[in-house]
């Protein structure tokens, strides 16, 4: 019934299609064989957690397996994430996470980056439940670090 | 309770709702229902009044002023203090001393009577559902002495288990603290089990009353505690204060915790005297306003009545429980026979996590609480990080209990569509 | 203050006396006079308003709340907060801890950082002119340590003597506290090069600004102080509530003080690992109420210009020297320049005792503090035991000065008769 | 002009004649040559400091000292003190510390009590000012607990 009847209905600005269709069926969910980044990242608070996991080669994304559990905004911006860096440079990917941060915080975000981060821009809805910021930003945050640390080695 | 049971009055909660301003909040366009309780209460109109005519007309440093204002300052705080130790049957009035809250309670006792007893190869015994707050600070004191901290488990039917206590409270046990009552699953502890084998080995007894003290009679003589903690905020009082009840003769033979102000008799420029009980441990200008708004909530309680606040708690809960677990899909832990708990009611639903659920419940208006609730080993060990949190206090009523449980029904019907 | 002095619009006295309810007290039949400042100051309507309305529509417990009032909540804590740290110019929110009180935040660093950094041998400068609050922490602390406690002496004048503070502040200090002002002399300390001096030597410096934050601009970044500690209460704020700054850095690599609730990022049975800055010193529920009230308050001296109100009490103070120092048998202490003095003025009577001129003063409406002011060593080396003190703040006029100086002489009178 | 005008008129009641006349011409103020009794009593908030000294023998006390310095009520009470107890039994001086406690904690005397505390009674003003009680015991208990050593020995 998709928010329906009641007060409901405004879950849908924050739940869009897309996000609970990421949400029931996680892309690049399968774990990467002898992975080059290997990470855990959780926020203690709300029990989110996931497992993080790239092949890259050649300053590019090759391979992406993300798991764990947490909140539909969580897993569904994880499962978004991995859709999205699958094939990326370094320097795609770090754009990308730039632009979803402003993207969250409700910074202004061009039309080359809007195309770029396509339906990513679904988890835009979560600026109107500032509480849920954090879990939407998660897994973005946590492959942030762990590019940065694999690029220092 | 005794056989005047049909003589105890009881309250009519829409009077109660009356007096407090923010259940005429709109949440989301919906009429609030409060149901984080456990977290913190909401205030009545008396209490608000209280600080408020305080600061109107009374404000002034207490203690050693010799103009009016500072005199009646001090008298309605001292009167504060006698209040308080009235609603837990204190002894003697110095036997409360005002904190921040719960934690500096818990965090005072560990650095000063635990700092100066506690040594290498002692141990210090706590429970499995512990708050955070009375977790940590022993802990850290446990690694800083070498000593041990022991834990007394918990079932997965939500109660200590009890058969070992005598081996696990042993002769080289220097302190037990206890939470009265779980802020996760509910359950009301055997405290005065835990004191009686805590004193026989000469051991202290801390009991955790956060989750007590605002719900039932509570008699610090009859169950012969040590020390015994609790906040305003979660009794209808402020934010900002709490309480630290203590035997006389251990607090009087403690060190100070902070120093400065009326903590202190005496200064020379080489050393100082400390001040008398309760004094010794209040260190710099105390929160006055707030000491006097917690004598306020003590009276709003008093008049409801404790063994009614917590009959009506107990009402509330057995009707909760028993329509929550008609929902498909909804686990609740903790006891199942709702006379063995307070009213506080963890549960995870198979299919949504309890931050979904949370906010589909705010739209709702409805407010509960998602998370660890500062208790993380605990809900660990119900496999979950997380869990969904109603707790009920004297102002819900079972049409909101009703409106929980629809809106559970509600928001999972959004996730599965 | 620059070029542009008469560009500064200063506020009038009579709006700011509207804006605060007590003013309309009666005392002994008489209007009352408020000139116990420096002890606790008075609040505006704004601020009480700002806690009336915080329990009556916004009330939750901060953090990890998923419904809208827990939101609501946090939101106005933190931008409290934010208020607090512009107020000072902190660099960034996180360096701004809430505490109970000056006291509490003196201890915390007593507690944490000097427990840590202070070890045998090494000393700790103070000044002659301190608070307890600012002695008995260090004085423990050195005894505990077996470190050296050195006082900076202060002359008959009323003023630090610095020529040997580059002898007493040496290669073994650690740390240097000094006060701002002073609650007794009124004395504006040379913090700056106190501040200069210690860095030279590789200390820390704290500056104790319970007396100057509520009275002058402050800025910790100009300043470079490493810490600095103030109360609400002293500046219109709640009872309550306190502030330590520190210096990003040196926060972060601090030891927790207290041990709970929102301080804590994780816990197992085992260990627990700390939540990042500012959290990791507030264990517990934090005094969510009187933070916010504290940001109300920055908002009504912000609009008045702290310029403007360190203006109003040099005024204030000048006339009042001139005044008191007319009145025969009267001894004022501290510095006679009135811009070398805060608005804080403590004095002493040939023939009647402070106790009995405050009582007398008190009849006629005039609230005065007496004693020792939390400041034994000091008023003792004015080989008394206790002085009268009278203080002041935005709301106090000359027409109140006059009626302290008629209400001294007429005690005087009474006594002499 | 003794409270005459304004608003002053009210502390004839904590400062009655004998009070003042007490305290501008304390009684038994002499130092005790090899005394007894010998003690310290203050109160730092206030800076109140008294020395008591006292012979005693066979039961009672024969001779009295008293000096230091303090507000008006403790030195007047203390000056009261040093005029009430010479000559007087251990059990009387008890009996009279006792009467005084309640006096000025506004509890029931009998009119014997009052005839034994005779110009002691003008302490009673103190009752309407609370803050001044303590100035107004302060000798009082330290003599008590003077005694009640002094038998242990
Ligand atoms: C200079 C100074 N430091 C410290 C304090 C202690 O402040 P608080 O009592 O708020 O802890 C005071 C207040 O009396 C003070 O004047
Ligand atoms: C059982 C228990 N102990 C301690 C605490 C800590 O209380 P406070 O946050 O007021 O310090 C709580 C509150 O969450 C609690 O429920």
């Amino acid at each position: 019934m998709m928010g329906g009847t009641s007060g409901l209905g405004d879950l849908d600005e924050l739940y869009e299609a897309i996000i609970l269709d990421h949400y029931r069926s996680p892309r690049n969910s399968a774990p990467v064989d002898d992975p080059d980044v290997d990470l855990e990242v959780n926020n203690p608070f709300c029990g989110d957690e996931f497992h993080i996991q790239l092949k890259v080669s050649d300053g590019s994304v090759s391979q992406v397996g993300i798991n764990g559990r947490g909140c539909a905004i969580s897993q569904a911006s994880a499962s978004l994430l991995a859709e999205l860096v699958e094939g990326k440079s370094y320097a795609e990917v770090k754009a990308a996470v730039d632009s979803v941060r402003r993207l969250l915080k409700g910074e202004e975000v061009t039309e080359e980056e809007q195309d770029l981060l396509g339906d990513i821009e679904a988890l835009g809805g979560v600026r109107k439940f500032p509480v849920r910021i954090k879990c939407a930003l998660l897994s973005w945050v946590g492959l942030d670090d762990a590019l940065t640390d694999h690029l220092k080695k | 309770m005794n056989g005047s049971e049909n003589l105890i009055h009881t309250f009519d909660v829409e009077d109660v709702r009356a007096d407090f301003p923010i259940l005429n909040r709109k949440i989301n366009g919906m009429n609030l229902v409060y149901l984080d309780n456990a977290a913190t209460t909401q205030k009545p109109r008396h209490v608000i009044d209280a600080l408020t005519r305080y600061y109107e007309e009374t404000n002034a440093n207490v203690h050693r002023g010799v103009h009016t204002l500072s005199v009646e300052a001090t008298d309605a705080y001292e009167l504060a203090r006698e209040k308080v130790g009235g609603f837990i049957n204190a002894p003697r009035p110095e036997t409360v001393i005002w904190t921040r809250n719960t934690s500096e309670s818990l965090n005072l006792v560990a650095a000063t009577w635990a700092e100066e007893h506690v040594a290498k190869g002692d141990n210090i015994v706590i429970t499995a559902m512990e708050h955070h707050s009375n977790i940590v600070p022993w802990q850290q004191l446990a690694m800083k002495k070498q000593a041990e901290l022991r834990y007394i488990p918990a079932g997965k039917d939500g109660l200590l288990e009890m058969s070992n206590i005598s081996k696990i409270i042993d002769s080289s046990t220097k302190i037990v603290s206890a939470t009265h009552v779980s802020n996760v699953l509910g359950t009301v502890n055997p405290v005065d089990e835990l004191t009686r084998r805590a004193h026989e080995v000469g051991a202290v007894m801390l009991v955790d009353a956060a989750q007590s003290v605002p719900h039932m009679p509570v008699d610090v003589q009859a169950m012969d505690v040590d020390f015994l903690c609790f906040s305003a905020h979660k009794m209808l009082g402020p934010t900002g204060i709490g309480v630290l009840y203590g035997k006389y003769d251990l607090l009087n033979d403690m060190s100070p915790f902070m120093f400065g102000g009326d903590m202190i008799l005496e200064v020379t420029y080489e050393d100082a005297k400390w001040n008398d009980l309760p004094y010794k441990f209040e260190a710099g200008t105390p929160n006055i306003a707030d000491a006097i708004a917690t004598g306020a909530a003590v009276d709003y309680l008093n008049n409801l009545g404790m063994e009614n606040v917590w009959r009506h708690e107990q009402e509330l809960t057995a009707y909760a429980l028993e329509q929550m677990s008609s929902l498909a899909g909804l686990k609740i832990i903790g006891p199942k026979d709702p006379t063995l708990r307070g009213g506080v009611i963890s549960f995870m639903h198979d299919s949504i996590h309890p931050h979904d659920l949370g906010t589909g419940l705010d739209q709702l208006g409805i407010a509960i609480r998602t998370g660890h609730h500062c208790a993380m080993p605990l809900v660990r060990s119900y496999d979950v990080v997380a869990a969904a949190r109603a707790s009920f206090y004297i102002y819900n009523t079972k049409r909101e209990i009703d409106e929980l449980v629809n809106g559970i029904s509600e928001t999972a019907g959004y996730f599965a569509s």
